[in-house]
């Protein structure tokens, strides 16, 4: 463990987050495809991510908890992205889609 | 020797049974029989010795007192946060001993059920236990989940024991009135959780010990809002005009025991809530609301008897009688004033074991003819004689006839009404002639007259039955003669519910 | 401005950037092109962070073999080559939305007050201490994840696999 | 056996009543001489009463008040206690003599009379307790007691009218007879609540003083008495409640010897007469009281003219002569009423068991199937001609002495004595076409008439010692065989010692009535005897009056239509409103407005997953919205 002086205030990092995520929301409101939904998830971890380890570097280095953290994210993105994979393909295989919209069983 | 033991023994014995029968395969129909007759003999002794062994005109208000902490000193809740504090007063006294006498009767009367009768005995020990809870409980929260316990088994035992019934107007399926029951009572019971918050919360003390919140006073604006929350949530209990359509319906879909517990004890139930929680916790809304509580008494007390009037279907009518008779509970408390409260809780223990009977008897006739219209029979007291006569004395009670139970609390709540009330209390009286009407024509309909060939075949009582039903009119004799022992209990109590006059 | 801020700047642009071709990019495959680039800047970022363990396993799993998975996904779910709306019926309201809450977000990172250096003084974490840490002190954690993984891998194969007479 | 032991009395046939319903059927004889001897043991104590009596009589002279004695029963500390006690003075005594003798004699002629019947047991069950109650209404020293018995000699007479209860006709009339009163009831217990509300007790004696001490309010007090009259009005049938009384003989003859003749429809007398000055303090109770009665004794002897059962004429006699009693306290004589309700008694038991022999003989009870049993049972035609003239009023029986006490009484107000004068003869008329039709003439129904004998001594004895009273009983308006009894100021001193009443037998009035009596007597005798075709020709003259007497005047077809259009029809609405409105809207709705609800909003679930999240995303926005402003 060393410090290091960057001049970079912590907000900075905040707010690339902040963007990343929201726009990640975006991406998973607006996209069809459940792939590409996927995707803007992978976004919206990556913000949290970012905040996490953003503050175990400014503020409490001293467990390493956000380094583990977003290590965990990256573990469970994984598992995730690989689960998510797996029912897009057993719904595409069923359904010759990949369109979430398409796919309104579940209704009224 | 005044040991909390004996109520804890109450609410502990039958959920102990109902533990018991769950392992008791339902193969040995006799032997759940068995246990269940002397699970509930053994607690109308314990009743019988609460009720007599509690001493009159003593220095504490709350006798068998019995405190276990169970969760104190967190978040909002401080020292005995939650206590399992059990204790009666003469109130308490009364009506443990009538939960006592109606469950030993109810399930002597329920020995002729054959369907799953493991699992009736199972949900009717709940339900007793849910029962005695109430009447024994002096913390809040333990109240109200007695409170709870004792009505949400009614659900099962009406939707799967019940019946369902087609009249030439309409029809009454056991589901809608079990779901109605339930869903009304239930409703009803979210007011009394809002209050019983709201006064936790207000007295600030972090506790939801009764004693301690009776020595609180509320500010006055404070008990007059939150008063009516009490006053119909446990009202409704009680079959309180507009409320009350659960009560006639669900009894009506509801098998013998179930009814007999239903409107003899569980309806006692909200007007106990109402002493317990309103009266004594809110004087102050208490005096407030009164005139309002009295005057939808007295609609009780005169539709209900009309209604009754009108009925051809023996539980409709006993239905509504308890409508109109439980209308005379809440003049009496109404009242406010110790003649009239006193009326109040004798007709409580009065109406419970009358009503209990008028319900066991329809069922000795139910069971064997498959039919409630009393249009349909005539002269039965040749059949049955036993019958009719047990059947008699209850109507006759239910009108006030002097050396019966009735009698004496009617005559109690009718003073304490004359007293602040007197026009209402002569709509009160009529209603009590109009009883008669409809009682008379009842027995003249179906017990006298020409005997009608078709019932040849109905036997006279089973020793069971019958036992349940002496049992039940030796009660409305002892008070209907010496009520001294309920009165002194009683009284005694009465007068120290703040705002008694 | 240090250099340390400009290439800030500059991995930030290139995140966002990156970021905006995801979500609007008309061709799904250009989006996956673009969500590499948004996670290699994010690797940036973790390395400007002082964290350079992080940065490497975001290169490798993430901008590697996550990105790959979809692009598998993409292409065996892939219908057909009549050009359809990428884009689905509610994006006004989710431009709204999602701008309200990037801007509610802003401003609370904004306008609150955060502990730690002024002057950004970050504290770089070393390969040795990370590693010690991860296999004693979180080594159950550690274990956990594992068997998450494990039980996400056997799931994914379930659900994925092709059943008889299908 | 003093006084103050009097409690005794109700208990012993109370406890006969306990050990019969208990044990009847085990018993031998279905317990029959457990009730008898009960009654008999009452009858014992009852003299022994009245010797104590008369000795405090003796001693105390005028200052004697009567004795009391009473036990808590009830006690709200502080607010309320409730007493029951007894309290024995000269009506206590006068009412105990015939409720003991009559129930005395009713029960061993019971012996005979209900013999074989199916419910024995239960019927000597229940006239144990209708004494009991009886006994315990007539001591009551206080309302609530008194209420208490009122209530429960109501129940006995239900219980007693619908015996036969395989009858429609005695199941209705028990009914009927049991609301009728019941509605009076509801005024005597308004009436002993307003009272008790005022002064604070329950006390018949404490009450009376308060009241003439002027403690209770002019409004209260004039609600209270006519509320109390119509509760005696009721059980006394007087008109409008007088419509159960005649359908009452659906019950056992010695039944409505005992309960409808002899005590248990004077008890209205009895209260009224307990009462009278509480009556006389309000401006027009006595002038009701009079009015009530005058109206009751015309109206049942019209109707008691052209009845053709043979019970359900002594029943309108019955009516009749409580009438009289009741215009007897309207003027202020309690003396006279009371002296008539003693007389009363033992004539029409006579009259009712006379009845029930023929009854019992015959069973038929319509005069038209009825006559020529002089010769069969001659017992019971002389019996009953003797209660049949005493009712009359000939001279020298029982009922000229009471009745001519209360003409006597009558004198000071014109209207009233000449209307009693006017049904002189009525009265006198339809006892002897009673009278004429059973025992006299050819026997209309011969082969009832063969099997006609008369009963055995348990029935014959009874009616020769009710006989012999009757002849006897009215001397005891002369002071000087009051005096010869034992009782230091004659019979009128008696009854009423705070209003002493000396017997003055008006040589003129006595005359005038025993005319009309004899009018009466001589007219039925030609109509019925000489000249058979007169009534025949006569009904064709008079049909619309005799439609309208037979009829009773509409008056039960109109309670009925009141009942069936109106009461029923109220009922049958509110049970409407009740299901319609209260439940299937004011119930069911909700739960149907929270169905459609349901049905509403199931309509936001698209089934499409991006709406889903858009929906949560807006959450968390408006969340956060409300934390800033909250914050702010």
């Amino acid at each position: 463990m060393e410090a290091v002086t960057q001049q970079i205030p912590l907000e900075h990092f905040l707010a690339l987050s902040a963007i990343l995520f929201s726009l990640g929301i975006y991406g998973v409101l607006t996209r069809r495809n459940a792939v590409l939904i996927l995707m803007s998830v992978e976004l919206m971890l990556n913000a949290a991510s970012i905040n996490m380890v953003a503050f175990a570097a400014y503020a409490s280095p001293e467990l390493f908890t956000g380094m583990i953290f977003a290590i965990f994210i990256i573990t469970v993105a994984a598992a995730e992205v690989g689960l998510a994979l797996a029912i897009i393909l057993r719904v595409y295989r069923n359904r010759g889609t990949a369109n979430v919209d398409e796919v309104s069983d579940l209704k009224w | 020797m005044q040991t909390g033991y004996i109520l804890l023994a109450t609410i502990a014995v039958p959920l102990i049974a109902a533990a018991v029968l769950l392992a008791v395969p339902s193969r040995y129909p006799n032997v759940v029989r068995a246990f269940a007759v002397a699970v509930s003999f053994a607690l109308f002794g314990l009743s019988l010795y609460a009720f007599f062994a509690y001493q009159i005109a003593q220095v504490e208000q709350y006798q068998f007192d019995l405190r276990w902490t169970w969760i104190e000193n967190i978040g909002m809740l401080g020292e005995e946060g939650i206590t399992l504090h059990l204790g009666i007063d003469g109130i308490g006294a009364a009506m443990v001993l009538l939960t006592g006498i109606v469950t030993f009767a109810g399930a002597l009367i329920s020995w002729k059920i054959d369907y799953r009768n493991k699992d009736f005995f199972i949900l009717f020990f709940v339900l007793v236990a849910g029962v005695f809870g109430v009447f024994a409980s002096l913390d809040l929260f333990f109240w109200f989940f007695f409170y709870e316990l004792a009505v949400l088994p009614m659900y099962l035992l009406i939707a799967v024991w019940g019946s369902s019934s087609v009249f030439p107007t309409f029809a009454r399926t056991k589901e809608y009135s079990a779901m109605k029951l339930t869903l009304v009572l239930v409703g009803a019971s979210v007011l009394i959780f809002v209050g019983i918050f709201a006064v936790f919360v207000e007295a600030g003390l972090g506790t939801f010990d009764l004693p301690t919140l009776y020595e609180v006073e509320f500010d006055e604006d404070f008990q007059k809002i939150v008063f009516p929350l009490f006053l119909i949530g446990c009202g409704v209990l009680a079959g309180l005009w507009p409320f009350h359509t659960w009560s006639p319906d669900g009894h009506v879909a509801a098998p013998t025991a179930v009814s007999m517990l239903h409107a003899g004890v569980l309806m006692k139930l909200g007007a106990f809530g109402i002493i317990r929680l309103g009266m004594q916790l809110l004087p102050e809304g208490a005096e407030f609301w009164m005139p309002a509580l009295i005057t939808l008494g007295t609609i009780n007390v005169v539709y209900g008897a009309i209604s009754a009037m009108a009925q051809t279907d023996f539980k409709y009518m006993v239905g509504y009688s308890s409508v109109s008779h439980m209308g005379y509970v809440l003049m009496g408390l109404a009242t406010m004033n110790a003649v009239g409260v006193n009326g109040a809780v004798l007709q409580m223990f009065s109406h419970g074991v009358m009503t209990a009977l008028m319900f066991a008897m329809v069922g000795v006739l139910y069971d064997q003819a498959h039919t409630r219209d009393m249009r349909a029979f005539g002269g039965l007291v040749k059949r049955m004689p036993h019958f009719v006569a047990f059947f008699s004395i209850a109507g006759l009670a239910s009108l006030g006839l002097p050396g019966l139970s009735g009698f004496v609390a009617e005559f109690n709540i009718f003073l304490g009404i004359f007293r602040t009330y007197p026009a209402l209390g002569a709509l009160a009286i009529l209603g009590a002639a109009i009883t008669a009407v409809y009682v008379l024509r009842m027995m003249a309909q179906a017990f006298f007259g020409p005997a009608n060939e078709k019932w040849e075949h109905l036997k006279d009582m089973s020793r069971y039955e019958y036992a349940g039903g002496a049992l039940l009119i030796a009660f409305m004799f002892l008070m209907g003669v010496y009520p001294s022992p309920f009165v002194d209990r009683i009284a005694d109590s009465v007068l120290r519910i703040p705002g008694i006059g | 401005m240090t250099v340390a801020q400009i290439i800030f700047y500059l991995i930030a642009a290139l995140a966002v950037g990156g970021a905006l071709g995801v979500v609007l990019a008309r061709n799904a495959v250009y989006a996956a092109l673009f969500l590499i680039l948004a996670l290699l800047a994010v690797a940036g970022v973790y390395i400007l962070l002082g964290s350079e363990f992080l940065a490497l396993v975001q290169v490798l799993i993430y901008a590697g073999a996550i990105t790959v998975l979809l692009l598998f996904a993409l292409m065996l779910t892939r219908t057909t080559d009549v050009a359809e709306s990428m884009t689905g019926a509610q994006w006004p309201l989710a431009v709204v939305v999602s701008m309200l809450l990037g801007g509610l977000l802003i401003v609370t990172v904004t306008t609150s007050d955060w502990p730690g250096d002024a002057d950004g003084t970050i504290t770089r974490i070393l390969f040795e201490d990370l590693g010690a840490a991860l296999f004693t002190q979180w080594a159950v954690p550690f274990e956990i994840a594992s068997l998450v993984l494990f039980v996400a891998l056997v799931g994914a194969i379930v659900i994925a696999r092709e059943e008889e007479g299908e | 056996m003093g006084m103050s032991d009097a409690w005794l009395l109700p208990l012993l046939p109370a406890a006969a009543f306990v050990a019969l319903t208990l044990l009847g059927p085990y018993l031998p004889r279905r317990g029959d001489w457990i009730a008898v001897g009960a009654i008999g043991g009452v009858f014992v104590l009852t003299l022994l009463i009245i010797a104590d009596f008369t000795d405090a009589l003796a001693v105390q002279g005028e200052a004697f008040a009567g004795v009391a004695n009473s036990i808590q029963w009830l006690e709200v500390p502080g607010h309320l206690e409730l007493r029951l006690g007894i309290h024995v003075d000269a009506v206590t005594i006068v009412m105990l003599a015939v409720v003991s003798f009559v129930g005395l004699m009713v029960q061993v002629y019971s012996l005979g009379y209900m013999k074989g019947d199916s419910r024995y047991g239960w019927y000597y069950a229940v006239i144990s307790l209708f004494i009991a109650s009886m006994l315990a209404l007539v001591l009551a020293d206080n309302f609530l007691l008194l209420y208490f018995a009122w209530e429960l000699v109501g129940i006995c007479s239900y219980l007693l009218i619908g015996h036969y209860s395989h009858l429609r006709s005695a199941t209705e009339a028990a009914k009927k007879a049991f609301i009728t009163t019941r509605l009076g009831d509801v005024g005597l217990l308004i009436a002993i609540i307003l009272l008790w509300r005022e002064t604070g007790t329950f006390n018949i004696q404490e009450v009376i003083a308060a009241a003439e001490a002027g403690q209770i309010g002019t409004e209260i007090l004039t609600a209270s008495v006519v509320l109390l009259l119509l509760g005696a009005m009721g059980k006394s049938a007087q008109f409008p409640f007088h419509v159960w009384l005649p359908d009452a003989m659906e019950g056992p003859t010695p039944v409505s010897a005992l309960i409808h003749a002899a005590t248990m429809v004077v008890a209205g007398v009895y209260l009224v007469t307990r009462m009278l000055p509480l009556i006389e303090l309000v401006a027009g109770g006595p002038e009701l009281l009079l009015a009530i009665g005058l109206l009751t004794v015309f109206l049942s002897a019209t109707m008691g003219l052209v009845m053709t059962d043979i019970k359900r004429v002594i029943a309108y006699s019955t009516i009749n002569s409580l009438g009289l009693m009741f215009v007897a306290l309207g003027v202020g004589a309690p003396a006279a009423a009371m002296v008539y309700l003693f007389t009363h008694a033992f004539f029409k038991a006579l009259l009712f068991l006379g009845a029930g022999s023929v009854i019992h003989a015959t069973e038929r009870q319509d005069v038209s199937q009825l006559g020529g049993l002089w010769s069969k049972m001659p017992i019971t035609g002389v019996t009953f001609a003797i209660g049949a003239l005493s009712m009359a009023g000939l001279p020298f029986l029982a009922g000229f002495w009471a009745k001519d006490e209360i003409l006597v009484s009558l004198l000071d107000n014109r209207a009233a004595f000449v209307l009693v004068l006017v049904t002189l003869p009525l009265t006198a008329m339809y006892m002897t076409r009673v009278l004429i039709l059973t025992f006299f003439g050819e026997p209309r129904d011969p082969e009832s008439h063969e099997h006609a004998h008369e009963g055995s001594p348990f029935m014959t004895v009874p009616l020769i010692l009710l006989a012999a009273l009757t002849l006897v009983s009215g001397f005891v308006v002369f002071d000087q065989v009051g005096k010869a009894m034992g009782f230091p100021g004659g019979i009128g001193e008696i009854i009423f010692l705070e209003r002493a009443h000396s017997f003055e037998f008006d040589v003129a009035v006595g005359i005038g009535s025993t005319l009309l009596v004899a009018l009466g007597i001589a007219t039925a005798w030609f109509a019925w005897v000489a000249r058979p075709s007169v009534p025949a020709r006569s009904l064709a003259l008079l049909r619309p009056v005799h439609d309208l007497w037979a009829n009773k005047y509409y008056l039960d077809d109109l309670y009925q239509a009141v009942i069936d259009r109106v009461v029923l029809s109220i009922a049958r609405v509110v049970a409407w409103f009740d299901r319609n409105a209260v439940n299937d809207t004011g119930v069911d709705g909700p739960a149907y407005a929270t169905r459609y609800a349901g049905y509403l909003m199931k309509f936001q679930q698209t089934g499409k997953l991006p709406n889903y999240a858009l929906g949560m995303v807006i959450g968390v926005v408006t969340l956060a919205l409300v934390a800033f402003s909250l914050k702010a």
